[in-house]
Formats: C-alpha cells, structure tokens, sequence
C-alpha cells in the first residue's frame, strides 16, 4: 500500500504515544508508515477561527505536497487534520478556487488523494483480516466508543459514516473480540481545542462523556483523536477533583486495543505512558 | 458600522465577509443549534441569537459577544441545522472579523490569545512547539490580566509529562519554512476594517 | 360566406367618440361578402341583440361581426342571440375595437382605421368560419372514489345521495381511512369514531355504492364520462359473499401476536382479523404471510370453525372491470417516518432523535391509539416500553415538515392543532403528568383553532417552549431530550417518559404509479396537482379526475371533507346529463394526408392524440395515423404547429381562417 | 401640418387568448394609450403560433412581428408555452442564419395583469420599428463577401475492401430467403437488387454517398417484402430517428452497416462515426480513431461572420437559382409525408411558384421540419441540381439543438426529439 502518513503536531507533541501505539500495531499488521516530507501544521482550531484562508491554505500545502510526492491516500491519523485536509480537497473542487490555493501555497493542488482516518485505516486493512489477526482476544474489556466532532462532521466533508450514530469504531472494537455498549455521548464534544484556553467547558464536557460511559456499564473508552484523548485521559484527574467524584476510566486509542488483540505488550503500544492506567 | 441585514446587501459590502455560501438569511429562529450546542449555557448570546444578528445587521453585538470565542467549533449546529445553515461557519467569520477589528470580547481574552498565539508559532516554526506554545501562552495570559498563579496552573502536569516521555524540549521543524511564511502573507486578511 | 353581417356598437360614447363609427360601417359595407353593416348604441342591449336577430332573419345571413368589446365580454351573449335566430353560434365573431382601439387610442382618424382594419381581420375570419356542433360526449352516470377515508366516504355519499352510483376502491381490509383510528378531533374534542363510524356504515349500506374493499385500481382506460377501470380484488381468502362476521375464526385462530396496522404495531391481531372492531365491511381477511394453512398447509381451526363455509384457502387475486364516468382521488396520507431508511426517497431520517430505536420515541398516529378508548391500551395511557404511565411527555412539532435538509420544506398544517389536543387529551388521562411542546410557530388559522391552542396552554398547562429538539437519548429509562428555548435564548434539557414527533405528512405510498395510471399530475413530494391553484382547486388537468383531501396537500378533517363535497358536486354536475357537452373548437386530423410521425402525440399536453390505424370498411389496412380524441382535446392548437405535413388543424381557428386574416392585412 | 408624413410601421400581434389577449383588454379597461399600429390576431395559444404565421406576416409587409402569451407555468393549457418557447429558441436561429433582422421580431410573455406591460411592450417595439423603417431588407440583394466553399475528405480506401464480403452476404441473405430486397450502391448510383445472382452487382467504393434509407419509405420498395438495406455509419442515424417517428421498425429491415472512412463528400470531413452501432451485421473495419468533431462550422461560420443585410443577400442569391425541383425533399431521408405541406393549396401557407418570396418561405420550411431531426447526410446539398448548399441551415439548426438541448439527432435511440418535447429550463432570455 502506498500510503503516505501525516502525523500532525499532535502526534510528534504530547501525543506521541498514539504515534508510538500506531506504529507498533500497524507494524504488526504489515502497514509501514511512509511518512510525508515537509508537512506542516493543517491549521487546526485556530486557523478555521481566525483565517479562512489560512484554514484552507495550510491542509491545501500538506495534500498538494502530499499529492507531489505520489501519495493516493494520505492516513491522517488525527480527525482534526483529516478533516482540514478533506475541507481543502473539497475546496479544490471549485476550479477558481483550486487555482487560488495552488498560487498561495506554491503547489498545485489536485485534491484528489484520499485521506484516510484510523477507522478507515482499519477497514481498508480489513476486518475480515483483523479478525484473524487476533491472538488475545481482549474479552474483559467493554468499550464506550468515542467518535468525537470531526470523525463524522461536517458530514458534507468528511463523508464518513453516519454522522448521528455512527458504528464502524464498534465493528473493528467487536471483531476484536471486546464488548461495546450503546451509550449516549459518541458524538458529543469534548471541549477540543479549549483544553488550555478554557478549561472550564472542557472539564464540564469531558465529565459528561466520561460519567454517561460509566452509566452504560463500559470499563473503558476507546477514540481515535489525540485531542480528545488529552481531554478524557489526561485531564481526568482534574475532572475527577472538580466533579469530586472517582471516575478511573482508561481512555484507549483504537490502535492500542487492536494492537493488545494482535498480542502486543502495553509497553510497546505505550499504553503504560497514559495518565489513567489501570482503574 | 452598516446596519445592513444579510439577504439585503451583497455579500461583498459587508461587514462580515462569510467565505462561503452561508446563507444567514435561510435561517427561521428555530433554536435547533442552541439546542444541540455543548456549550450554549455558557453563552452569552445563543447561537440562534448569533445568527438572528446577522440577519439583523446587529455586527457590533456579535462581534463583541463572547459566544463566538466560546463555541469549540464542533460543527454539531451546522450538521443538524434543517435550513443548512452553516451556523459554526458564522461563527468562524465573525471571530475573523471581530479579532480584525479589536472587537474581541475582553473576557475571553485567553482564547482570543491561544488562537493568535497558536497560529503565530506555526508560522515560525511550520509545525507546533508545545513548550513555546505554553509558554508564550501563560505568559501572555499573565502579563494581559495579572494572575500571576496562572503561570503554575497545570505546572503539576509538567513532570508527569515528562514521565510519560510526552514534552519534547527539541521538537521537530518544518524543512521549508520560508513557505509556510509566504502562506501566511498571502492569506493575511484582506479586508480591513 | 357571403352573406355577412357587421353590428357596429358605439357602446355609448365608449367606442364612439374617438372611432367614427358611421364611417367605419359605410367602409365595412363595401368589404366583399358583406351584406349589411349597422351601427347601434348599445348592441349588447336587448334592442341591440334584437337587431341582429332581426337582421339574421331578413337578410338570410350567414356569418355575423359584432365590433364592439372584448370576446370574453360578449362573445357568447351574442352567439346565443344568433342561436335564437337559427344562425349556428360559431358563425359569429367578434372584433375588438373597444379594449384594444377606442380605449387606447385617442386620434380619432387613426383609430377609425385600426377600427375598420380590427373589423376587417373579423369579417375574414368568419367568412373562413364553418358550422360547428358542439361535442357530445356520452357519459357513463357512474363514478370512481379511490380511497375510503373520510375524504372519500364523504364524496361518495354526496355523489350516491344525488342518485348517482358509485364504486368505492379501498385498499385496506375495511375503509374509514386515518380517521378511524384518531382518538379525539379538535377543536370540539368530539369523539372521531363516534363520528365517523355512522358514515362508514351508511356507505357499507347504501343501495348505489359498491365497495371494493382490500382492492386496488390496477388499469385506466378511457376518457372523461367514458373511463374503464380495472380493479385487483386482493385474496382475502374469506368469501364476503357467505361470512356473516361472527368472529369465530378469529377468536379460533392461534397466531394472536402479529402487529397490527391498525394500531401502528402497538398492539396485536390474529393472521385471520378484522382491523378494527367497526369495520366496514365488517368481514376479516387473512394475513397471508402469517396463516400456518397457507405458509405450510398447517393449522386450518379457522375453516374448521366457520360454519358459513366462508373460508377459501384457495382464493386468488381477481381482476374486475367497472365502467365509469368521473373518479374522484381521495387516497390520502402517511406519516414521514423517522427510520433512517424510507424507500423510494432521499428522505434522510432522523439520527439525532434515534432512528426510532427508542420505543418511547412514537408519532402522532401511535399517541392517538395510546389515548383511544379502543385503543391497544383501552384508553388509558400507558407506554409502549413497559407499560408505564408517562409523567412527563415532550412533543416536538414539525418532525420532517419545514425541515429542508430532511426533504421535505413544506408545513404539514395540521400539526400544531392535534399537538395541542394531544396535550390536552394527555392532561385528561394523566392529571398530575406535565406536557411539554417544542414548536417553531403556531399556526392555528380556523374556526376555534387559536382559542384551542391557548386553552391547551392557559388551561391544561402545556408547557410551550419555542424551538427545535437537536438530540434525544435515552438514560436510567428517560427519554433526554435537549431542544431550546429562542425567546429566552437558552438551551432547554427535559428528562421525559415519552415523545411524540408530529411527523410530516405525506401522500399515501404508491401515490406516483396510481397518479400516472390516472395521467393526473403530482407535486415534488407526491402531492396530487390541482387544475388551477385558486378557481379550479378540486379538478385536476385531465377532464372528469377529481380530487380530495390529504392527497393533494396536507389537510384536516373538515378541510378534507369541504374538498370531498366540492369534488362530489362537480361530478354531480358531469353526471347530470347523458352527454356531456363541449365547446366544438378542438383539433381534427386529417388522416388522410397524417405522416404518422406522432409528433402531436409528444406535444399533447392532455395525451388527446392516439395512434390509430386508417382501414377500408372492409376492415383493410391503409395506414397509420395519428387520431383526436374529442373528450380529452382541449383546443390549445399545439398539434397543429408541430405537425409538418399540415395534417392536424384547430377548427375555430384553423390555419386558412388564421392565413386569411394576417393576408387582410396585405 | 407641414412635416412630411412620419412612416407607420405596422406590427402584426399574435397573442394566445387567455393571457395577453386579457392582458391587451386590461390595458383597454385601464385606458392605458399606446401606438395604433398593432393589429391582434387572437389564436387560442401561443403552443398554436406556427413558425409559418410568423413568416406570413412579414410576406403580407409586416414591419415587425409580436408573439406573446402566458408565462412560464400559466399556460391554460399547462404546456403549450414551453413547446412553443423551444420552437421559437430554434427558429430563431434558423432566421439569423438567413439574415432575417431578429429586432423585427419581438416575444414576450405577458399576464391578464400585465396590461401596463402590453402597452410598455407595444410602444417600445413600435417605436423600436419605426426607427428601424420599413423592412426593406427581407430578400434583399446585393453584394456579399465570399463564403469558402465546403471542405472536402479524400476517401479512406481500406475499409472498401469489405466489398466482396457485402456481395457475399447479400447473396446468403436473397437466397436464403431472409429478406426480399437489398437496397444497395451499384456501378451508377442505388440499386435494388432482389435475386441471389445479382449480389455481384453491388459495389461498396467512394461513389457510395447517397443515404439509402431514404429508400425504405418508397411504397413501390415496401411492396417488394422485407428488405436489407446497406448503412454507412452516418446513414444509419438517421433509421434512429426514422424509429423514433414510428417511420421505421427495425423488424421490417435488415440493416447492413458499412464500417467507413469516408467516402470523400463534404460531410466526411467532419464525420463523427467510423462504425455503425445499431445494425443487424457491420462489414469491414474503419481504421483510425473515432473522429470528435461536429459538422463543419467553417462555412457557416464565414456566413455568420456577415452582417444581416449580407446573409440575406448571400440566400437570396441562392436561392433565386432553386426551381423548385424538390430534389432536396425527394433525397431526404427524414422526408416522408406523403403530402407535404408545399402541396397544400387550402390554405396556401406557401407560395408554390419558384419566385422569391416562395423559394424562402419553402427553404424556411424545409429546414425549419428539419430541426433537430436532419442527421447530416448532405444529400440535400448534393441533389440540388442548382447547386445550393441547403445543408448550410441544416447545419445551423444542428449546432443549435446541441448548444440548446443537447440533442444530436441520430446519436441516442433513447432521447427525447427535440421538437415535441421541452425542458422547464429552456432558455428564454430572448423572451420580454
């Protein structure tokens, strides 16, 4: 597969436990990690409030760069990157407008690589082939799995899934051979990009989404984002001083629950680098 | 400022420039993204009501609301509105527009700040610098209202995130980053105020 | 023509004083073929009329010009004036030197030559004008209702109680439509079955009306006063004819749990069933896909029991043909469904309120079997999940309606008033329960209807609050349900035991196949299209097809019902007479000279134009081509330009009347 | 009153009866003054306004021409506008091909209300006329530029080769009795051919031109049984929309398709098809690739490039050559009525004799039943003993179908003709 890898900030931040949980589980699946040259940050939250143009502009650099150097598909594994990456493949569609990008960010902007998002990953490896793949079933575990915003939203970019009840993070988690539960918060947000400037909202958001997992009788959470893992896993325990409540919920990334399936140690997905390890 | 509704004047002459095909004006009041905003409590305006003064031509009360620096951009109004709205692209013209301006609700001044300096430090660095990002964050925050306790909130988090290998003290730069400048120049917005 | 006469009116002063009408009646006498021309003060008037008449009689005339006003003011008060004097009307025509010379123009030289040239352009047209006779079309007195709703029950009584039959075609088992199944009607809170099911009775009796229940109109044939139509009896697999209703099969019956249609799949019925208890006609039918007998030649207790041998496992799908003169369409509506598929739409279902995966989530129909005393739950209020009396109930208005990323952008009009009776029904049945209203605005336009809306509110202490729901989950067996509240500004969470959508209405499934079989025509949504929004609100563009009720738009009771009676007194009209009389100025082909390249049949705005074939009398083949048919053309004259071998022609205005006029103007 | 009489223009009116009829009465009811030069021929329809009532009025001396009626969507007759609103697209770019001055003719749409718009529409298109005077132009003469002459193609020589093969066939197919007749090319032009032995006869060269499906509707052809009939690729279109008009059933005929490269007539040069689609066997192979381009637009281009006044002229003078032999109609193969309308003396919607003013009224005629149905075949052109390139306004009329409806005759089985159908989006941007 030819598939090229944006990390975004995030991953090569403070989040690069879900960088180092990625590589250890695709690794064991065969993927290898082509990692793009010259990326640069897709703009995230701040770019989209403060410069539309910028916010197209910088995902539009990343995707022509990306297209450039020959990739098809571009795996981005943070939602908030793909997102911007598929906001400028879907501006590119208005000619005027591709033409504009392409003089801004000295490239020519085709968009019309795919981008790719850690469940998409998964499906296009294969649930048949994860399946099999399974050594250690993790049967203990049952999973309130988290979507966040911009898995699914806006639907008109993204494209994937459904937007109000989504199930494919449930049918990679289940052919694992782990439980899921019906709960009510897989979309909700969890406050995103506020976690330094407002912290308030986020801990309020994120308390919601912890507890309503907990009610429905999960032992865990799983997402496929590092903002929300920040904001469910590390500022737990501030949720939990603020709230006064014991919440002690571990927060997987998808890839770490499939990668403890294919038989990986929790050191090598670095799950033991998580804020709330064991409840 | 004009008091121009939206629908009555071409888009080109207003205030606001909404980047895309928004249409403020389809909207009928029905509430559905107050409803569904995780954050519409802490608002001091609803998103309803953000619109509606947009279709009003009421730009000055917008711009200096603080509802539009306390929407986290989850796009769940617009994906639910029945009239398509793009109700969080409203919200990201208008913050682009009262930040033009300095209109920019005082009390949310660390968002506004985040915002301004998160973009900043991509723009010298082409990718994220968490270290510096916080610090000229707290920094800032500090200098602009005086807590000076703000500058140790979270400092507790530091060493655990050094335990979990999480702080980078050398991060990772983009090669090119005489590009990523010439980006930024050339989407520097256009219209002044 | 060459004995034509020219009535020149001065209409008062009106056309007189700017047109010389002296001498534009001397310049007219000279016009070849005219035999006299007169001028008169009024020639509207009766001595006016007079003259012409007179003048028909003593100068034998045989082609009349009025020159006065407007064709759509006079025409036929003079072409019956020529009646009366034995001139065929259509040899009279009008010019118009009022509305377009003599008002318009105040040079009275010039406008004495337009005058005179106006006159001119009439007096060729009639001298090119033939005798027509008007159309009669023989009408078969009998007339279709398709659908047994209110709508149509209504119709069909008004038509049957002029003295005219009627067949009634009814998909379900027993008619009585939506109606049947509603609780409480407002504004008066009177009890709709207590209305309706004597009317339903009445039709199952009346001495004209023929009822196919549980059949549908497979085929149309025909035209206005002369429609052919097939009907597919469905197998009922009971002989009407012999079962006398006594209820044994279907209290003998062992499959007791299959959902039932009737209450929205909130309660249960055998494979063997009458949908309701006063069922019209009051004679079950066998769910085919349920029966133990016909799915695998078990069980039988049914055929076992019933003493009037009216059980017949082998009954089959039968085709029968009944002959009509009008149809009125009165099939009604569906509600929008929230599930997240709906066939044949791009309707997009509602994710944020679940799909309809929650069992208390329910619509307006379901909640109205919930309050109805012969409802599953015997008119107590109890909820579908487990049976619980629900203390707080929301209820959101226009689920699917006014929603355009859903589909459907119209309002479903009726809504708000049952949202506030079902308030009101619920604060009767759970006194201490509190009722919730989401609503965008109210719309309670008719006779009691606002003063309805507040007493839900003023008295019965529904609590209104003015916005959309964005999202219902459900918690510790709560409904969550988070809407807003605009005039406050404010989001609004209330934890419920129950929610009933107001969903949109919509036209009853299969509305599109039966319309085209019908080649009426339909809206975006499946709406019936009415001939003229304003004037010509019940018939619809092809002649002797009327409509009724919800399927033309969403609609209440009584609007129904005035739409119903509306329809009933226009086909009474058709079917007063034997024949149905039409103007004469139609198209004609001449066969002879047709290319049979059925360009026409394309153009035809009313698929009055067929293929035929040109045969000796003896019956041999000559050749195709294209054929009017005199009942459904409606004279536009379409045909006539695009057919190339100038073969179609319009009387009244054909092309050597037309050609003739335009050379006048040489 | 010493100035000289100003010229009065006259303006024929044909309104449909339930619009712009009330809509000229309400003016009236409203006093509403306007010139008196228009006189109104009331027609029940503007779906009733025929392209020929429009060139009558302006042979009887009409200096301008309204047609007016409802609206889009208030047609009483539900859709009578939108078919006339497609015709009038259609003709009138058949009359600006001709160089007739389009400011003569003035369309609009005007309500039972808008009686203020009636008299708006009549002062300004009188007065509009009255500076224009009096319409000298129509079948003016004189000078005009050169227009290039049509292109030719050198014929394609290797798929000629199949010609054994045809006589093979066509022998298998007489002798095995599966058909009665081939309509075939011979040594001198088209042959009928219906015993086995004189297959040998036909030939398939570069003198194959002629469309020999124009052969099927002969009476005396039909009564000689089931035929074959041997296609080029552009011939076959038209059987497409032969099938269209119900002229032609593909079981009545065996189709015997010609792969071809050309056959070096005007038309080859721009040909779009190589091998047939639709026929019953296909002979030969065409070498190359499917050619892209339309017909020629380069000599209508040439013409279009002239002012009015200089098209007219340049169609005056060819047309003053026509005799009106009906060459043209006999080799059409979309031809087929069996009285055609030249041939209706009452009324006379065309003047017969070979005289100006009847030469255009015909050719207008002609081309005008050809829209959206001629295929391009070019027969016409090249039957015309005159030697008038008639195929020119085919050719107009083709490019318009394609710019407006996205029509080309003879290429989808399954598209709506053009004339007989209408879109709710038709262009009316030349309508008031």
């Amino acid at each position: 597969m030819n598939i090229g890898y944006y990390p975004g900030c995030a991953l090569h931040g403070s989040s690069n436990d879900y960088e180092q949980s990625l590589r250890a589980c695709l690794g064991a699946l065969d993927v290898q990690l082509d990692e793009m040259k010259d990326w640069i940050c897709c703009g995230a939250t701040a770019a989209h409030s403060l410069n539309h143009k910028l916010s197209l502009a910088l995902p539009a650099r990343n995707l022509a760069v990306a297209e450039r150097d020959g990739f098809k598909q571009l795996f981005a594994p943070c939602p908030l990157c793909s997102m911007q990456l598929l906001k400028a493949k879907k501006a590119a569609g208005d000619e005027r407008v591709r033409k504009e990008l392409s003089e801004i960010v000295e490239a020519d902007l085709r968009g019309e690589s795919e981008v790719l998002n850690l469940i998409q990953m998964f499906e296009k490896i294969g649930v048949a082939r994860l399946k099999s793949a399974v050594k250690a079933p993790p049967k203990s575990i049952t999973a309130a799995c988290y979507y966040g915003c911009l898995l699914t939203r806006p639907p008109d970019v993204v494209h994937f899934d459904d937007f109000e009840q989504p199930t494919s993070m449930e049918t990679i988690v289940a052919a694992l051979g782990a439980k899921t539960v019906e709960w009510n918060y897989k979309t909700e947000c969890c406050g995103a990009g506020m976690t330094m400037s407002n912290e308030d909202i986020v801990l309020e958001l994120a308390h919601k989404i912890l507890s309503n997992a907990a009610e429905h009788g999960a032992n865990c959470l799983v997402v496929a984002c590092p903002m929300c893992h920040v904001n469910l896993d590390m500022k737990q325990a501030a949720v939990e001083r603020r709230f006064g409540k014991k919440l002690g919920m571990v927060v997987y990334y998808l890839s770490d629950l499939v990668g403890l399936a294919l038989g990986l140690s929790a050191e090598q997905l670095s799950i033991n680098r998580h804020f709330v390890t064991q409840a | 400022m004009e008091n121009q509704a939206l629908g009555q004047v071409p888009s080109e002459h207003l205030p606001v420039h909404f980047p895309s095909p928004i249409q403020v004006a389809n909207c009928y009041q029905c509430g559905k993204c107050t409803a569904g905003c995780p954050v519409a409590m802490h608002m001091d305006v609803a998103p309803n009501q953000v619109v509606r003064l947009a279709q009003l031509g009421e730009w000055e009360k917008a711009l200096r609301s603080r509802a539009i620096w306390e929407c986290v951009g989850c796009q769940t109004c617009s994906t639910r509105c029945p009239k398509e709205v793009d109700c969080a692209g409203v919200m990201d013209a208008l913050r682009e527009a009262s930040l033009a301006r300095g209109m920019a609700a005082p009390e949310r001044f660390s968002v506004v700040a985040f915002q301004k300096i998160f973009l900043e430090n991509i723009r010298r660095n082409g990718r994220l610098n968490e270290l510096e990002l916080i610090g000229h964050f707290k920094l800032d925050v500090v200098l602009h209202t005086g807590r000076i306790p703000f500058l140790f909130k979270d400092a507790g988090l530091a060493p655990q995130l050094g335990k979990r290998k999480k702080l980078h003290l050398i991060p990772g730069k983009a090669r090119d980053r005489g590009v990523v400048n010439r980006i930024f120049e050339r989407c520097a917005s256009e219209r002044k105020p | 023509m060459s004995r034509i006469g020219v009535f020149t009116c001065w209409c008062g002063e009106n056309i007189a004083r700017t047109v010389d009408v002296d001498e534009v009646a001397k310049r007219v006498a000279e016009l070849p073929g005219v035999r006299c021309s007169l001028n008169y003060k009024y020639m509207c008037a009766d001595p006016g009329q007079a003259l012409v008449r007179e003048k028909i009689a003593s100068e034998k005339l045989d082609g009349v010009v009025v020159a006065s006003c407007s064709p759509h003011m006079h025409l036929k008060t003079f072409r019956k004036a020529a009646q009366t004097a034995g001139l065929n009307p259509y040899l009279v025509e009008m010019a118009n030197i009022r509305e377009q010379c003599s008002w318009v123009h105040h040079d009275r030289a010039q406008a004495t030559a337009k005058a005179f040239e106006i006159i001119r352009l009439a007096v060729e047209k009639v001298r090119n004008d033939a005798a027509l006779q008007p159309i009669r079309v023989p009408v078969t007195r009998r007339a279709l209702v398709i659908g047994g709703g209110v709508a149509g029950i209504q119709a069909a009584l008004d038509i049957a109680d002029a003295g005219h039959e009627v067949v009634m075609v009814e998909r379900e088992p027993s008619i009585g439509g939506k109606m049947a199944g509603l609780s409480e009607t407002f504004p008066t809170l009177d009890c709709s079955q207590c209305i309706l099911t004597p009317r339903m009775v009445e039709v199952g009796q009346h001495p004209r009306i023929k009822l196919y229940s549980y059949s549908e109109v497979e085929k149309v044939e025909g035209f206005v006063g002369n429609f052919k139509i097939t009907i597919r009896q469905k197998a009922r697999y009971v002989d009407v004819s012999k079962c006398t209703g006594c209820g044994e099969c279907w209290n003998v019956c062992p499959l007791k749990r299959n959902s039932s249609e009737f209450d929205y799949g909130m309660g249960m019925r055998p494979a063997i069933y009458i949908p309701f208890p006063q069922a019209v006609p009051a004679r079950p039918v066998i769910d085919k896909s349920q029966c133990a007998k016909l799915i695998r030649n078990g069980c039988g207790l049914c055929e076992k029991k019933c003493k009037a041998e009216a059980i017949n496992f082998k009954d089959e799908d039968r085709l029968v043909e009944e002959a009509v003169g009008a149809v009125v369409v009165a099939t009604g509506y569906k509600l929008y469904s929230i599930a997240k598929s709906q066939p044949k739409t791009t309707l997009a279902g509602y994710g944020e309120y679940g799909y309809g995966k929650y069992k208390d989530v329910i619509d307006s129909l379901q909640f109205e079997r919930l309050v109805s005393a012969s409802g599953p739950t015997g008119g107590v209020l109890k909820r579908p999940s487990d049976g619980a009396i629900p203390k707080s109930v929301v209820f959101i208005s226009c689920v699917g309606s006014r929603d355009n990323a859903k589909g459907l952008p119209y309002c479903s009009k009726i809504c708000c008033m049952y949202t506030a009776k079902h308030t009101m029904l619920y604060k009767h049945k759970v006194h201490d329960g509190q009722a919730h209203v989401f609503y965008m605005d109210i719309r309670a336009g008719g006779k009691g209807y606002d003063e309805f809306v507040r007493r839900a509110i003023e008295q019965d202490g529904a609590r209104y609050y003015r916005g959309r729901v964005s999202k219902i989950t459900q918690e510790h067996g709560k409904l969550i349900v988070r809407g807003a509240d605009t005039l406050a500004g404010i989001p609004v969470t209330i934890e419920a035991d129950m929610v009933v959508l107001a969903a949109a209405m919509r036209p009853a499934d299969g509305i599109e196949e039966l319309a085209q079989k019908l080649n009426i025509g339909y809206d975006e949504f499946g709406f019936l299209m009415e001939s003229h929004p304003k004037l010509r609100p019940v018939e619809t563009n092809t002649a002797g097809i009327f409509i009724a009720g919800a399927c033309h738009s969403p609609k209440d009771i009584p609007e129904a019902v005035a739409q119903a009676s509306a329809a009933a007194s226009k086909v009474q009209v058709m079917l007063a007479a034997d024949e149905l009389t039409r103007e004469p100025e139609i198209a004609a082909i001449n066969e002879q000279t047709c290319a049979a390249c059925f360009t026409c049949i394309r153009t035809c705005p009313y698929h009055a134009i067929d293929r035929a074939e040109l045969r000796t009398p003896r019956g041999a083949f000559i050749k195709n081509t294209a054929r009017v048919n005199p009942g459904l053309c409606m004279g536009c004259g379409t045909c006539v330009s695009v057919c190339p071998s100038k073969s179609a022609d319009l009387q009244g205005f054909t092309d050597q009347q037309v050609y003739a006029m335009v050379e006048s103007l040489a | 009153m010493s100035a000289a009489p100003q010229f009065e223009p006259k303006i024929v009116a044909y309104v449909c009866n339930w619009c712009t009829y009330l809509g000229a009465d309400l003016a009236g009811t409203a006093r509403l003054e306007y010139p008196p030069n228009v006189r109104i021929i009331r027609l029940p329809c503007t779906g009733r306004i025929d392209f020929n009532l429009i060139i009558k009025a302006l042979e009887v001396g009409a200096d301008g021409v309204l047609v007016s009626g409802c609206h889009p969507g208030d047609c009483h007759y539900t859709a009578g506008n939108y078919h006339a609103r497609r015709r009038w697209i259609l003709f009138r770019e058949l009359l600006d091909t001709l160089g007739i001055d389009l400011r003569r003719i003035e369309f609009a749409w005007i309500s039972a209300a808008e009686g203020r718009k009636w008299q708006q529409v009549v002062t300004e298109f009188t007065e509009q006329t009255r500076k224009l005077g009096p319409y000298k132009e129509l079948y003016a003469t004189g000078a005009f530029p050169d227009v290039p002459a049509p292109e030719t193609a050198s014929p394609g020589a290797k798929s000629f080769a199949a010609e054994s093969e045809l006589r093979e066939v066509c022998h298998k197919l007489l002798s095995e009795g599966t058909v009665k007749v081939v309509i075939g090319y011979g040594a001198r032009g088209p042959v009928v051919v219906t015993r086995p032995e004189d297959a040998d006869r036909l030939v398939w060269n570069n003198r194959c031109f002629s469309n020999l499906t124009a052969y099927l509707k002969r009476k005396e052809i039909k009564a000689l049984g089931k035929a074959a009939v041997i296609v080029k690729p552009c011939d076959e279109k038209s059987l497409v929309e032969l099938e269209k008009e119900a002229q032609f059933e593909r079981k009545d005929a065996h189709v015997i398709g010609m792969a071809c490269e050309g056959v070096g007539q005007p038309k080859c040069a721009h040909c779009t098809a190589r091998t047939p689609r639709f026929v019953d066997v296909t002979l030969g192979v065409a070498a190359g690739p499917e050619p892209q381009s339309s017909p020629s637009p380069n000599r209508l281009a040439a013409l279009m490039a002239m002012p009015p006044v200089e098209r007219m002229a340049f169609w005056s003078d060819e047309f003053n050559r026509c005799v009106k032999c009906y060459a043209c109609r006999q080799v059409c193969p979309m031809c087929y009525c069996e009285r055609c309308i030249v041939d209706k003396n009452r009324p006379m919607s065309i003047d017969p004799a070979p005289s100006t003013k009847g030469n255009f009224a015909w050719h207008i005629a002609r081309a005008f039943h050809l829209a959206g149905r001629c295929v391009g075949c070019g027969e016409c052109s090249r039957a015309c003993p005159a030697g008038i390139d008639l195929a020119l306004l085919n050719i107009s009329l083709h490019i318009a179908a394609q710019k407006n409806f996205g029509y080309e005759a003879g290429m989808d089985p399954k598209a709506e003709p053009v004339i007989g159908s209408y879109t709710l989006h038709d262009t009316e941007a030349f309508i008031r």
